[in-house]
Order: structure tokens, then C-alpha cells, then sequence
């Protein structure tokens, strides 16, 4: 796709001002801490933690871009694919078999999601169908955990979790998280393949167009929802993996989707790169905040720094990095 | 209408040499034309020719790279979409923009919105001033239905409305502003022989009653020929022709270009 | 069926820009406001007054906040848990500071200053629209909270971050907060307030201001070009609804909960709030009554469904079943009706006035 | 019985002025209000307004014309010209401009009140056929900012005159007041004349006021009546019942916002005093009908229940007379489930009393609203006699006859069957007509009505057959009295016009115009396309659903001995409607008999031979006044006739 110019101006601003700010704070204040080696290995730790996400933003962004729902369930997707694979598993499926089982039950939620919810609110307002993501967020959350239970389960993945050093042991990153931001890359870019090269990707690109448009690619609109929630679910699964291996199985998991907004908003709602390098602006961010400024501001400031970012960001672009700009016309 | 003899006054709104371009889409190209006091000033043209593009120059929705605009003698590079309104531009859109979720009354009853002085508090208690407000508009809005014979929809959601009946509200709407100067973009686009009448006789009437200047994008060459008194001519942002409409229709470049759009 | 309106006529604009012109309609108001004021109070239980009336009433005052952002000015809002907060904090601090100032004063200075957070808040609206507004409002509702936990300030530096309602009262002996507060003294006090900013709505609905509102969320361009101010008009909206939000905030932990910590309006409670004005109807002040009773009174009878039907489940099933049921009727209504209680309400209305006929 | 101060209008208003000088007089619904005017504000217009006319030169004796829809300042413009003694002549507003131009010359008038540029218009399009019009006044100025000639007038410059003429002459209105009495003409109102031109009916004070007080007393109407004024304002009707009336009564008149708004109108004011023709009630019937269709399985079977259980109970209820516990207490139910609904939703559910006249009421519709609870009642009377010749007391009403004569008439039928009366209305003249008025009025005093009928034998009432000159024979003698026979085919509500064809002839024939309301939606019912009138009217369905209408009269017919004879054979469904813009109806809707013969001819030869088929070529007249040739083939069907006595079906001709 054809970047602007100024889209790259933004990005530049924003990586210095998260140098310049830090910097700034540690020269400025004395109880915050700065060198540049510890810059470098939050910064990085930050993206990393960006880049998990971008994996959740991606389920959002999936389904916004193909029906132009803005799908607030995206975080309850992640619980529930958690919660099926580690059951699966704890019953006594092997892991590859517990994914596949996994992958089909995802994809029997999208048939149910179109056939009991979508299908029923064809050309309602978009309001009303965000609310209907609602109700079914609630109805996952619920559903999964009277299948599996609440309490936390966890999942191993064989990775340690320990950090290692980097860089002659100056930086100190953890390798679950790069192996993390590895998968996620992965999943970026198989999904950006799947767009550009595949019937079905194009077919997907073109629903968020117009509903006819999709039409005449000779696919069933209803068809196309299934695969994009499924689509959609099983990148929640990923998401769901890598987070709940870092932290446990449980509710909690549904939370991450309030992390994964800001980033919609900052990449724009239609976008794939916009999720990622939003995710990387977002995580880094956030990161070096929390570590550079709040100690000022009596810390524990990440739950709403993201979005006071993205706030700023949008006054000046309210489309977001990657959303089409409207032209508006009477 | 034939024993009247209206009077058109000085030019009260001037474009010179206007240029609009969107990116690298250019809409309006060194377009130069003024309207007078009183009059009815047609803009034609085939689809894409730029006449809504000039409305919206013309009341500050589009802002144009170059040119002038001279309102009431005062020369400004572009209008202001407030400024424009308060000065006494109204407009009709040429897709129905009215307030789908509100009745008639209220949809013309907002075109009156600057003309309310009362405050938030005063409509909180819609008491005094407010009341007494609502009860005088309501009263300028009913003699606009009574102009324009729409009594008995009065308190019909505007989305229930036949499109014809759309058109002549949004009409009202705009008139409840009390403009000196009406846009009116393709209000007869889409009607059948009778309503057209009714609107062409709308749009005299308005003319004649208030004295309203109206600039008019209309198709149908009929009606324009019939009501305008100068008529401009635009074909893909370029300006073809500028004059009365016997010179206008008998100008072989407008022949020519009308010849590739059925008319 | 039970419509009367042959005879029916206005010979004033007064009249016929009155709230209700249809007799029949007056009459059912009374009732509701006999209802209201004189039965509930007399014969209603103290579980009642204070575990669902109390809450219902104001809870459909943020509520009518909401929807007169959302549902009339089309601005989707996600921070309204953050603008209670606010109404709730600044009133704590109103009253610790300023102790014998009247209850009245210290409810609507909370208001107030939860509409100048609300105006702060709303202007990137000028820019922002949609789902993106709705996601940065969420910002706000993040921030709020988070400042009111952060800053002891806040509380008066209370160890545990939450504050009580100092015991306040009107006409000089009636208590309305604190221990000595009988539930009917807070009730019958919650009740007029909300009554009483419900009308305010109302007026302002049906006046400039509110059209001005609808323009906006119809068709914003138009708007601006027929002259309506759009940074003002939104800002407005913002300001109105919050003030209202505040209100409610302040109700709550002063009469409802009697002290509260920031978490009682996380975005939970905003999406609660949401709930009740998508329920209840959208763009209506009736709405936002019967959405608030709707959400109240849905979980509760979810609650006691498993005891009435002798079942005996554990607890925590119980909450997870709560989720499910709560979410497939939320959905469930959506498809039946997307515009909510309130249009129900009016279809049978307008069927009343018809009948016999069907249309 | 007129006890003198009260016997003038100007009089009666000065009356009211007194006497209740902040009781609502007269109602408009304008600018979306009913703007309203007490009696005492209304005598004060009227004032100024005399003032305005006596300064442009209207005297004693000449005349006003009044043209336009129900307005409040025509009705002034009445009172005002009877103040001065003038003579206020109302014109049907919808006439074209020929027509009107025939009255203005006849009537003599000086100045024209008018409603609007579309009457001004008209007026200035016939000026020179009228050249002794010397002003012409305007209610409403839209449109006419430019007309500049002098000698048109806005009503508020007019009333500023009177001011002014007013205070210069102070006693110059009491004057003229006093001048005038009982015996001076009040009004010239014409009549549509169903042959010929029109004829201006003279009508002094005494007639109007005395059978307007006559109608008032028999009623027990009182001055808190509420009255809607939409008929023509030239029908005697509507100036008996929401201007005489109203005048005498003291009640209040409401003048609906415009003709689209009638009904919507009708039910705001839910009038307590109501009158209308019966094509009226017949449209609200069938509204009702159609609409209830539409309801759902559960809601209709409720309605149609109840309908029933009140056509079985209603009028005996309304009657007075005793019915069953259970059947009271249903009907109670029924009233507040329908019926109170019903009429409320009709805007009929205040009526205390409510008149048909001008034509025979199809029996069904008649009962349907008495049903109801409505008292709803015929009478017989004409513009000759201003209105009241016959009445239906309460509790005996009855839908084939026009009850018994009113206060101070008197009534007898002559040898061939004519209907003659006696009264206090009856007419001082026709204007400018000594002959016609003479073959009208006898010298000692009676009237001809020019209708036949009979006085039924149990229940005393009249019965009217149809005009006495349109009562014939056939050849083979029997009695043929196309009205009647036409009357029960427009019973049925898929025919809105019949015209029939015998007199002097070996059988009788029919012209049927279909109603295309009631004919259409049958027809979307069975899904049969049409794109129109001719389209519908020539579809064989149509053809057969009409000709069991046609089999059901001649049922009826061959019952009575005197007219079985002339039951239908043939008939054709007309290609157009039938149309006043075409001279075929009077403005009041009724067929000019004659003039469609003439303009026919073709299909009436054809109903006589044994075609099947004809084609026919008519000159139309669209409504925006242009003209055009309609053509069409138009069927011709048989319909099954039954042998008078015993009845059994006989084949076709």
C-alpha cells in the first residue's frame, strides 16, 4: 500500500519524542533513573509487549474491515479459545490435537455468531450491531467459564519466561517475548498474504467496500462473516496462547481487549499495518511512561496512558495512521 | 406572474476567477461570474460539470485555492460556513439532507436556530424568554408551511415522506432562515410533470414575495430557461457561457456540450 | 382503544407545543407521579426503597445523561462511570469543605463541575467521530478513575480510598445521607431530583438546543451549513449530559451506597449505563427510564430464578449463568426491537390512538 | 313566532354580542392553531367590514358575491352586506369561470369577495361578460402583490376603509340596521339546476331565521353546539346549518385549515351538530371498510363480531327500545372495545345529532351509524323552502322514508303524485324569473317540489320515489322511476354512479360507474392488475361482480307490483367517470340525465340493439383544464331479470 508522506513524519515525531522526554525526565528529575542501555532494553520491551497487541487489535480490525463491525467481543474470543484449548489439553488431548479441536469449536462460534446474531441484525445501525458484540462478549465470557471453570489454568509452552541477555548483557529482553513478537510477525504476515493473494482475502477487502461489490466475487455475504469471525477467532487464539502463557488462563483475559483500543484507534479501524505499528507505538510508549514519567505522577499510569496517547494523536488525525481520509460531500 | 415587473438590483455576490481542485482532481477551473439583488441565476451543466462544488464555494463549505469571492461589497479570498449562514445564505442540498429523525416543524424550525437568542438555562426551564421564543418562530415556521401548502404533514417524521414532499420541506427549511440569497441545488431532480410546476411556482413566488435572490442548479432545461433571468454555463469546472437564456441556448459551445448528455 | 381526541383541539401554540396534549395522557402521568410519590413510599419494603429504587432512579438519571449525548446528539460515549466519579468526588469534597453547605448546592456543584470535566473532554469531538470517539472517551474514563484512586486528595487521604457521605439534611431536621437517613427521606429526595432533571431534559429537548442536538447526530453537515455551531452545539450535549452523570454520581454514593471507592464507576458501570439506553430506546426520555429498570431489575430476577425453581447451583455458576443470560438478551432484544422499550412503548401507543384500525 | 328585534342577522349578532359577548363564534384552523373569534369580536369585524362596503358604494338592496372555501371573513362578508340591506349571493367556488360568469351577470353583482388569487383570477378572466362588477376583494393577498387594478381591494384595506367611513358616519350602520325587517331579502342562493341554468332562489329574513329557529326548537339544539363548516358555503345547507343557525342558536362555527385536512379536521373539533350528504358517510364507510381490512385475523373477527352484535341491537338501544341484559352488557363491551374508538378515531363520538338529505342513503350505511350510537337522521326539504320541509322525530327513523313534515309545513301529494308544501320558508322568488316562479308557486301559496312520492301507510312518514318529470313508463306501462332503481344500485358500494335508460322503451337499461376505491382494492385482493379506470372498469371480472349487483336490484324490483317491470336487462360499466368538469354532473354531484342521454347516444343505441361491443369517442376535460379524446371499446352485458310475480330467474334478452 501507498504510504503518505506525513503518515512518516507522525511515526518520526513519535520515536523522538520517546527519546527526547526520557531523556529530558532524567535529566530534570532525580528520582527517575536513565542510561541509555536501560533505554533501549525498556524500549524494546515495550515493543515486544506492543507487538502482543497488535494481536488482539488484528481481531478487531479483521472484522471491522470486512463488515464494519466494530467488534468489542474480539477480548471475550481471546478468553474463550484460551480457555477451549487449555481444557481440551487438560482432559487429555495432546497440544497440536487440543489446538486443532480448538481451531473448530472457533469456528463453530463464528456459524453460531452469523446464524443467532449477525444474520438477525443485517443493515442495522452500527451502534446496534457494537452492542450486539457486547451481548455476545458477556454471553462468552459466561459460557466459557461454566464450561471450563474460573479458575486460573496454566499453559506451557515450553519457552522460559526467564530473561536473557543481549548485546554482551547490557540489555536484558525476555525470549518468550521475542518469540512472542516472532509468532505475531508470523501471523501479520500470513494474514497480509491472505488479503493480497487469496479469492477469499480479496473477496473480504471488498465487503468492507460495499456489500454488493462482495456479491458479485460470487460469495455469499453470510459465508464471508463465517470466515472472517473464524479468521478473527483464530487470531484470538493466538493472542489467547501467548497471553495466557505469560499470565495465566482466567477472566482477566478478556481484559486485554481495553488494551488492544487505543492501538485500534491510533492505526485506524480498517488497517493491518496500522494495528501493528500502533501496537509498537503503544507498547513502547506506554512502557517508557510508566518508567520515565510516572514515578513523577505516583506511577501505575498504563491503564490510561495508551489512551491519552491515542487521544492526542487523533486530535490530529482523527482517521488514524492508516484510515481513509473522508472527504466529506454534500 | 405576467403583470409584474420586478425590480433586480446591484450585484450582490461576485466570484472572480475561482479555482477549486481536491488533490489532483481539479473541480472548478477560473470560473468568474456575479449575481444581482433579486434576480434568479441558473447554474447548468452535465453531471460532474462542478455545480454543487460551486454552491459549496459559494457558501464556504468548499474553501477554493484561487479567486475572490465579493459579498455585499466585502472581497474575501473564501466564505465561512457560519459566516455564510448568518449573512443570510441558505441552501437546499441535491441528495435530501434533512433531520430523518425529526417532524416537519422541527426539521424547518432548526432553520431558524439563528435567530434564537434564548439561552441553555432559559430553554432548561422553557419558561419566559424561551417559551415566548419558541411560540414566535412556531409562528414564522406555520406561515412557511401555509406558503408552501404542506399543512397537513406538519407533524410527520420527514423520513415518512414521499420525496416530493422532502424536497419542499427542506425548502421550508431553508427559507425559515430568511435568506437575501437561495441556494437551491436540483430541487425539481427527480419529480413529475406537476410537482416541477409546484416547484417552479415555489421558487417565483419566493422570489417575488421576499424579493429572495436565487441561484438555481436545475436539469431540466424547461424550467431553467423559463425561470432564470442569466444563466452560466459549466462543463467539467470550465466556464462555456454566461447570459440570458436565449443567447445561453442558442451558444454553440452549450449546444455542443449538451449534445453528449440527453438533454 | 382507551384514546379519546375528537374534541381534542389547541387554539394557542402553547398548548400545542404542551409536553402532553392528549387528556388521556395526563391522566396516566398523575397516576405514575401518585404512584411515585404517595404508594411507593408508604407500602414498599425497605429492600425495595433501598436495593432497587434507589438505584433505578439514579441510575436512570445517568442514564438520561447518556442519551442525551448519545441518543440525541449521536456522540457515543464509553466515559460515563468516569463523569459519575467526578460528580461523586467533587460533592465529597464540597461537603468536607465546605460542612454546612446545603445538600442541593453541594449535588448540583458536583454536577456542575462534572460538566466542566465533560466540556474538557468533549472537544476532541470536534475532530473525532464515531467508534473513535467512542474509544477515546474511554480515555477519559481511565483517566478519572485512575486520578481519583491516585490522589489522596481526593478522599481527604483515607487510607482505604473510599469516602462516606457526610449526614446532611433539608429543611433543617430531615436527614437525607449519613446513618440517620431513613431509606423513604433518601428516597423521597432522590425522586424529586430526578423528576425534576428529567423535566429539565424534556424542556431542553424540545427546544432549540435539543434540535440543534438532533440536527448534528442526523445529518452534521447539513447542520453546519444551515448555521448550527457544531464545537458549541456538541459541547453542549457534553456538558448537559455530564452535569447529569455528575448528579447521578453524586446520588449514588451519597443516598444509594452512602461510600464509595473510584472502582464503582469503572467501565463496567458505563457499559451498564449504555446498556439502558440501547434497552431502553435511544434518542428518548422515557427510554432511559425503562432501560434502568430493565438492567436493575434483570439481574436480580436472574439471581432468584434458580430458588424459584428449587434448582440449587453454585454461586459462582450462578454469576457465570448470570453473564450468558444477561448477554443473550441483550442480544435477543436488539433483534426484536433495535430501538429499544421506548419504541415499543410508543408503537402501542400509536395502536391505542388507531384502534380499531390498524394504521 | 319572530319576535321583531331578532328577525335581521345584523340583529341576531348584535344579540349574541350582548348577550354572550365571550363565547367562541366562529373557529379556523390556521398556522396549525384553531385561531378563534368570540361573538362580540366577530360584530366588530362585520362592522368594520359594512363600513368598508358602504365606502365602496354598496346600497340597499344590490349584491355581494361571496367565492370561496369555508372562511370566517366570507361569512363576515354575509352579515356585513345584510347590514347595509345588501344581498349576499354565495357562488360554488370550484365552478369554472363560464359558469360563475353566468351567476355574476344574473345576480346584478357590484362587489365580489373573494378568497384568493385562483377566485380573482377567474373573475378577471370574465370582467367584460360582467361589466357591472365594480370591486373585487381579496382574503388572501398571496400572489397578488402585483395586480395592480384599482379596483382590487385587500380585506384589511377594505375594514381600514370602514373604520374610517364608520367614524365619520357614526349612525350610518344603525341606520341602515333599522331599515331593514322580516320580509327584507336576506340572501339569493342558486340552484345547480339539474336542467337548464341556474336559478337564484330569493329568500327574505323571515324564511331563513323562522325555519332555521323552526329546525332549532324541534332539536333542542343550544349555543353550545360545535359545528364544522365544509360544504360549499352557495348550498342552502351549509347556510342554514353553520350560518343561520349558528346565528340563531348562538353555537360555534369551525372552518377546517384546507380541503386535504377535512377529515383530520373533522375529528380535532369531533362536532356535536353534524350534517352531510350521504356520499359522504358513504365515503367514511368505506374508508372504514377498507382500512379493517388491513387489521389482523384475531382484531377483524373482534370488530366484525361486534358490528354485528350492534346492527342486531344498536338501533333498538339508540331507539329507546328494551333489549336483552347480556345483549346490553355486550353492546356496553362493544362500545368501549369499537365502537366509542371507532367513532372517536372518526371524529364522530361527540354527535348529538346528525343529518342526511339531498338523496336517498343506501339502508346498510344508515344503519351502520346508528348502530354505532349515532343519531344520525334524514330529511327532505330544498333551497326553495331553505332546507326543512320533512324530519325524523327520534326514536322512529327509518332509512327508506324522510320522517314527518317539520314545524309550521305543510304537506300534500297531488293526483299524479307530486309532493306540494306550505311553510314559513318558502321562497319569495326566483330572481328575475316571474314564469319559472310562477309554474313553482301557486297563487294560494304551495309549492311543488317536482318529486313524487307517497306517505307510507304505518309509519306516516313521506316517501320520495324520484323527481315527479323523471317518473315515466315503459312501453308496456309499467311505472319507470330511474332514481329509485338508480339510488339501490349506488346502495352497493362498488357503484358510485348509475345512470338508467327506459322511459318510452320496451325495457330499461343502466350506465354504471364503478367506484374505483372500493372496486380497486377488490381487485388487489384477487391480484388482478389494472392500470386504471377504463382498464379496471372493461375487466370481465368487474363485469361479473357489477351484474350480480345489477341481479340483486332486479331481485328486489320484481317484489313490487308497481315497478317490477322495469327492471334492468342490459347494462354497460361507463369508460369514464362521470364528471361535473364535463358538464355531466352538477357541482353537487348529481347526473344531469339529459345532457349524458345526448353525449352518449352511441352506447345508449348500442344497449338498445344486440351488440356486445361498441366503441366510443369522448371529449374529456383533465383537470388542470385542458382537454383531450378519450376512445374505448366498451362491453355490454345482460343481467338476469325475474318475473314480477312469482320469482323465479328468467333468461336475459
Amino acid at each position: 500500500m501507498r504510504i503518505e508522506r506525513d503518515i512518516i513524519y507522525i511515526i518520526l515525531a513519535f520515536i523522538v519524542l520517546m527519546v527526547v522526554v526520557p531523556w529530558t525526565a532524567g535529566q530534570l528529575s532525580d528520582q527517575i533513573f536513565f542510561n541509555w542501555p536501560f533505554f533501549f532494553e525498556v524500549a524494546i520491551g515495550g515493543l515486544l509487549s506492543g507487538v502482543m497487541y497488535s494481536l488482539v487489535a488484528l481481531g478487531f480490525v479483521l472484522i471491522f474491515k470486512a463488515s464494519g463491525v466494530f467488534n468489542f467481543s474480539q477480548g471475550a474470543i481471546v478468553l474463550f479459545s484460551a480457555l477451549t484449548l487449555v481444557g481440551l489439553h487438560e482432559l487429555g488431548l495432546p497440544m497440536w490435537l487440543a489446538m486443532i479441536a480448538t481451531m473448530g469449536v472457533m469456528y463453530l462460534v463464528a456459524v453460531a455468531i452469523e446464524k443467532f446474531v449477525l444474520g438477525k441484525l443485517v443493515n442495522q445501525e452500527h451502534i446496534i450491531l457494537f452492542m450486539a458484540t457486547i451481548g455476545i462478549a458477556y454471553f462468552l465470557d459466561g459460557f466459557g467459564q461454566i464450561l471450563w471453570g474460573s479458575d486460573v489454568k496454566l499453559l506451557d509452552l515450553g519457552i522460559s519466561q526467564a530473561p536473557g541477555f543481549y548485546f554482551d548483557g547490557l540489555i536484558l529482553i525476555n525470549d518468550f517475548d521475542l518469540f512472542a513478537a516472532v509468532v505475531a510477525g508470523v501471523m501479520v504476515l500470513s494474514l497480509a498474504i491472505f488479503f493480497q493473494y487469496t479469492r477469499i482475502g480479496r473477496a473480504l477487502r471488498a465487503v468492507a467496500d460495499d456489500h454488493q461489490a462482495a456479491l458479485s466475487v460470487g460469495i455469499p455475504l453470510n459465508h464471508i462473516w463465517i470466515i472472517v469471525w473464524t479468521v478473527a477467532g483464530l487470531v484470538g487464539l493466538v493472542a489467547g496462547i501467548m497471553w495466557g502463557s505469560k499470565m495465566g488462563v482466567q477472566f482477566s483475559l478478556a481484559l486485554i481487549a481495553l488494551k488492544a483500543l487505543p492501538v485500534l484507534i491510533l492505526g485506524g479501524f480498517t488497517s493491518v499495518p496500522g494495528a501493528i505499528i500502533g501496537g509498537l507505538i503503544i507498547g513502547a510508549g506506554e512502557k517508557l511512561a510508566e518508567v520515565f514519567l510516572a514515578p513523577m505522577i505516583g506511577g501505575g499510569i498504563e491503564e490510561w496512558f495508551a489512551y491519552m496517547l491515542a487521544l492526542a494523536f487523533l486530535v490530529f488525525r482523527p482517521q488514524g495512521l492508516f484510515g481513509e481520509k473522508i472527504i466529506e460531500r454534500v | 406572474m405576467d403583470m409584474n415587473e420586478r425590480k433586480i438590483g446591484d450585484v450582490i455576490l461576485a466570484l472572480d476567477n475561482i479555482s477549486l481542485s481536491f488533490g489532483s482532481m481539479k473541480v472548478l477551473n477560473n470560473i468568474s461570474f456575479d449575481v444581482k439583488q433579486g434576480e434568479i441565476r441558473s447554474i447548468i451543466g452535465p453531471n460532474g460539470a462542478g455545480k454543487s462544488s460551486m454552491l459549496n464555494v459559494i457558501n464556504g463549505f468548499y474553501h477554493p485555492q484561487e479567486g475572490s469571492i465579493t459579498f455585499r461589497g466585502e472581497k474575501r479570498k473564501e466564505m465561512d460556513v457560519h459566516k455564510a449562514a448568518a449573512s443570510g445564505i441558505a441552501r437546499t442540498f441535491q441528495n435530501i439532507a434533512l433531520f430523518k429523525g425529526m417532524s416537519t416543524l422541527d426539521n424547518i424550525m432548526t432553520g431558524r436556530n439563528l435567530k434564537i437568542k434564548s439561552n441553555l438555562f432559559q430553554q432548561a426551564i422553557y419558561w419566559g424568554k424561551a417559551q415566548k421564543e419558541e411560540i414566535e418562530h412556531r409562528y414564522k415556521v406555520e406561515e412557511i408551511i401555509d406558503f408552501l401548502e404542506i399543512q397537513d404533514i406538519r407533524k410527520t417524521p420527514v423520513g415518512r415522506l414521499p420525496y416530493g414532499f422532502q424536497k419542499r420541506v427542506e425548502l421550508g427549511r431553508a427559507l425559515a432562515a430568511e435568506p437575501d440569497i437561495l441556494l437551491l441545488d436540483e430541487p425539481m431532480a427527480g419529480m413529475n410533470v406537476e410537482e416541477k410546476e409546484d416547484m417552479s411556482r415555489f421558487i417565483l413566488d419566493i422570489n417575488d414575495e421576499f424579493g429572495t435572490t436565487i441561484i438555481l442548479i436545475e436539469h431540466d432545461m424547461g424550467v431553467v430557461m423559463d425561470l432564470s433571468d442569466r444563466v452560466v454555463v459549466l462543463d467539467y469546472g470550465l466556464q462555456l457561457a454566461d447570459g440570458p437564456p436565449d443567447e445561453v441556448r442558442s451558444n454553440q459551445k452549450v449546444i455542443d456540450a449538451y449534445l453528449g448528455v440527453s438533454h | 382503544m382507551i384514546y379519546r381526541e375528537a374534541g381534542v383541539y389547541k387554539s394557542t401554540y402553547r398548548a400545542d407545543q404542551a409536553i402532553l396534549t392528549i387528556p388521556q395522557d395526563r391522566w396516566f402521568m398523575t397516576a405514575i407521579f401518585a404512584v411515585a410519590f404517595l404508594l411507593i413510599p408508604a407500602f414498599s419494603s425497605e429492600y425495595w426503597l433501598g436495593a432497587i429504587m434507589l438505584p433505578f432512579l439514579i441510575l436512570a438519571l445517568a442514564a438520561l445523561g447518556l442519551n442525551i449525548l448519545t441518543g440525541y446528539a449521536g456522540q457515543l460515549s464509553l466515559g460515563t462511570g468516569g463523569f459519575m466519579a467526578t460528580g461523586a468526588f467533587s460533592a465529597y469534597k464540597l461537603a468536607t469543605s465546605f460542612p454546612d453547605m446545603h445538600i442541593l448546592l453541594v449535588i448540583f456543584g458536583a454536577g456542575l463541575i462534572a460538566a466542566a470535566v465533560g466540556i474538557l473532554f468533549g472537544i476532541p469531538s470536534l475532530r473525532i467521530k464515531g467508534f473513535y470517539l467512542a474509544v477515546a472517551t474511554l480515555a477519559s474514563q481511565f483517566f478519572l478513575i485512575w486520578m481519583f484512586d491516585k490522589f489522596g486528595w481526593f478522599t481527604n487521604y483515607s487510607a482505604s480510598g473510599v469516602i462516606s457521605a457526610p449526614p446532611m439534611t433539608i429543611f433543617g431536621d430531615i436527614f437525607v445521607t449519613g446513618p440517620q437517613a431513613s431509606l423513604v427521606a433518601k428516597y423521597m429526595f432522590t425522586l424529586s431530583v430526578v423528576v425534576v432533571l428529567a423535566l429539565v431534559a424534556k424542556n431542553l429537548v424540545r427546544s432549540n438546543t435539543g434540535r440543534e442536538w438532533m440536527a448534528v447526530r442526523d445529518m452534521d453537515i447539513a447542520a453546519e451549513i444551515i448555521g448550527i455551531p457544531m464545537l458549541s452545539t456538541k459541547l453542549k450535549a457534553f456538558a448537559v449530559s455530564s452535569f447529569f452523570c455528575g448528579v447521578a454520581g453524586a446520588l449514588w454514593a451519597f443516598l444509594y451506597t452512602g461510600s464509595v471507592e473510584p472502582l464503582a464507576f469503572d467501565v463496567n458501570r458505563s457499559f451498564q449505563v449504555l446498556f439502558m439506553i440501547i434497552i431502553g430506546g435511544l434518542g428518548s426520555i422515557m427510554g432511559a427510564f425503562l432501560g434502568s429498570a430493565f438492567i436493575i431489575l434483570l439481574p436480580i430476577l436472574l439471581n432468584n430464578a434458580p430458588n424459584l425453581l428449587g434448582l440449587n447451583i453454585r454461586t459462582d455458576m450462578v454469576s457465570h449463568l448470570e453473564f450468558m443470560i444477561f448477554g443473550a438478551l441483550i442480544i435477543f432484544f436488539l433483534i426484536v426491537e433495535p430501538h429499544g422499550l421506548a419504541r415499543l412503548w410508543q408503537l402501542a401507543k400509536e395502536k391505542l390512538r388507531l384502534w380499531p384500525f390498524p394504521h | 313566532m319572530s319576535n321583531k328585534p331578532q328577525d335581521t342577522f345584523p340583529r341576531l349578532l348584535a344579540g349574541h354580542a350582548k348577550l354572550r359577548p365571550n363565547h367562541t363564534a366562529i373557529r379556523e384552523k390556521d398556522l396549525g392553531i384553531w385561531q378563534s373569534w368570540t361573538w362580540s369580536q366577530v360584530s366588530r369585524e362585520v362592522q368594520t367590514l359594512a363600513g368598508g362596503l358602504a365606502s365602496l358604494g354598496l346600497k340597499r338592496g344590490e349584491k355581494l358575491a361571496i367565492i370561496g372555501d369555508n372562511r370566517p371573513r366570507l361569512y363576515w362578508g354575509m352579515t356585513a352586506a345584510q347590514t347595509l340591506g345588501a344581498i349576499p349571493v354565495p357562488l360554488y367556488q370550484d365552478s369554472v369561470a363560464d359558469e360563475m360568469a353566468y351567476i355574476l351577470d344574473n345576480a346584478d353583482i357590484k362587489i365580489a369577495l373573494v378568497e384568493d388569487q385562483e377566485q380573482v383570477d377567474k373573475l378577471l378572466e370574465v370582467r367584460d361578460r360582467c361589466p357591472q362588477i365594480e370591486h373585487i376583494i381579496f382574503d388572501d393577498p398571496r400572489g397578488l402583490r402585483h395586480y395592480d387594478q384599482p379596483f382590487l381591494h385587500n380585506f384589511e384595506d377594505v375594514q381600514r376603509l370602514g373604520q374610517e367611513f364608520n367614524q365619520q358616519n357614526v349612525d350610518y350602520l344603525n341606520n341602515e340596521m333599522a331599515k331593514s325587517d322580516g320580509d327584507e331579502v336576506a340572501i339569493m342562493l342558486y340552484t345547480s339546476g339539474t336542467t337548464g341554468k341556474p336559478k337564484g332562489v330569493v329568500l327574505t329574513n323571515d324564511n331563513v331565521i323562522i325555519t332555521a329557529r323552526n329546525g332549532i326548537v324541534r332539536e333542542g339544539l343550544t349555543a353550545d353546539e360545535d359545528v364544522l363548516a365544509y360544504l360549499p358555503m352557495a348550498w342552502v345547507g351549509d347556510n342554514l346549518f353553520t350560518y343561520a343557525q349558528a346565528f340563531v342558536a348562538g353555537f360555534c362555527v369551525s372552518c377546517p385549515e384546507n380541503g386535504s385536512t377535512v377529515t383530520h379536521n373533522l375529528r380535532e373539533i369531533g362536532p356535536t351538530y353534524y350534517f352531510a350528504p350521504p356520499r359522504v358517510y358513504e365515503n367514511i364507510l368505506t374508508q372504514v371498510m377498507i382500512r379493517m381490512e388491513d387489521a389482523g385475523k384475531l382484531k377483524r373477527s373482534m370488530f366484525n363480531y361486534f358490528m354485528e352484535h350492534a346492527r342486531k341491537n344498536g338501533v333498538k338501544i339508540l331507539n329507546g327500545e328494551k333489549v336483552s341484559v347480556t345483549d346490553s352488557l355486550l353492546y356496553k363491551l362493544g362500545r368501549f372495545l369499537v365502537y366509542g374508538p371507532l367513532k372517536d378515531s372518526l371524529g364522530l363520538s361527540r354527535i348529538k345529532l346528525a343529518y342526511t338529505a339531498g338523496e336517498a342513503i343506501g339502508p346498510e350505511i344508515f344503519e351502520f351509524y346508528r348502530s354505532l350510537g349515532i343519531n344520525i337522521k334524514q330529511l327532505y326539504g330544498q333551497t326553495e323552502c331553505m332546507v326543512f320541509l320533512c324530519v325524523q322525530p327520534d326514536g322512529e327513523v327509518f332509512a327508506d322514508t324522510v320522517g314527518t313534515p317539520a314545524i309550521d309545513v305543510e304537506i300534500k301529494i297531488d293526483d299524479n303524485g307530486e309532493i306540494l308544501y306550505r311553510s314559513p320558508g318558502v321562497f319569495h322568488s326566483y330572481y328575475k324569473n316571474p314564469e319559472s316562479t310562477a309554474s313553482t308557486k301557486t297563487p294560494d301559496g304551495w309549492v311543488l317540489t317536482g318529486d313524487a312520492g307517497f306517505f307510507d301507510e304505518q309509519s306516516g312518514h313521506l316517501k320520495i320515489i324520484d323527481r315527479a318529470k323523471d317518473v315515466g313508463k315503459l312501453n308496456n306501462g309499467t311505472m319507470f322511476a330511474p332514481k329509485y332503481i338508480e339510488n339501490k344500485l349506488k346502495f352497493y358500494s362498488f357503484i358510485k354512479e348509475a345512470v338508467l335508460f327506459g322511459n318510452d322503451r320496451d325495457h330499461s337499461c343502466a350506465f354504471i360507474n364503478i367506484d374505483l376505491e372500493a372496486v380497486g382494492n377488490w381487485a388487489e385482493r384477487r391480484n388482478l392488475a389494472y392500470s386504471g379506470y377504463i382498464d379496471l372498469a372493461g375487466q370481465s371480472e368487474v363485469y361479473e361482480l357489477i351484474k350480480d349487483c345489477v341481479k340483486k336490484v332486479n331481485k328486489d324490483l320484481s317484489k313490487d307490483s308497481r315497478l317490477g317491470g322495469s327492471q334492468i336487462n342490459r347494462f354497460i360499466i361507463l369508460h369514464k367517470e362521470l364528471d361535473a368538469d364535463d358538464g355531466e354532473l352538477t357541482r353537487t354531484r348529481k347526473v344531469r340525465r339529459n345532457f349524458v342521454a345526448e353525449r352518449y347516444k352511441v352506447l345508449i343505441d348500442a344497449l338498445y340493439s344486440d351488440l356486445d361491443e361498441c366503441h366510443v369517442k369522448t371529449q374529456v376535460t383533465f383537470e388542470d383544464g385542458r382537454t383531450g379524446l378519450l376512445e374505448a371499446d366498451v362491453k355490454i352485458s345482460n343481467a338476469e331479470v325475474y318475473s314480477v310475480d312469482n320469482i323465479t330467474a328468467a333468461s336475459g334478452v
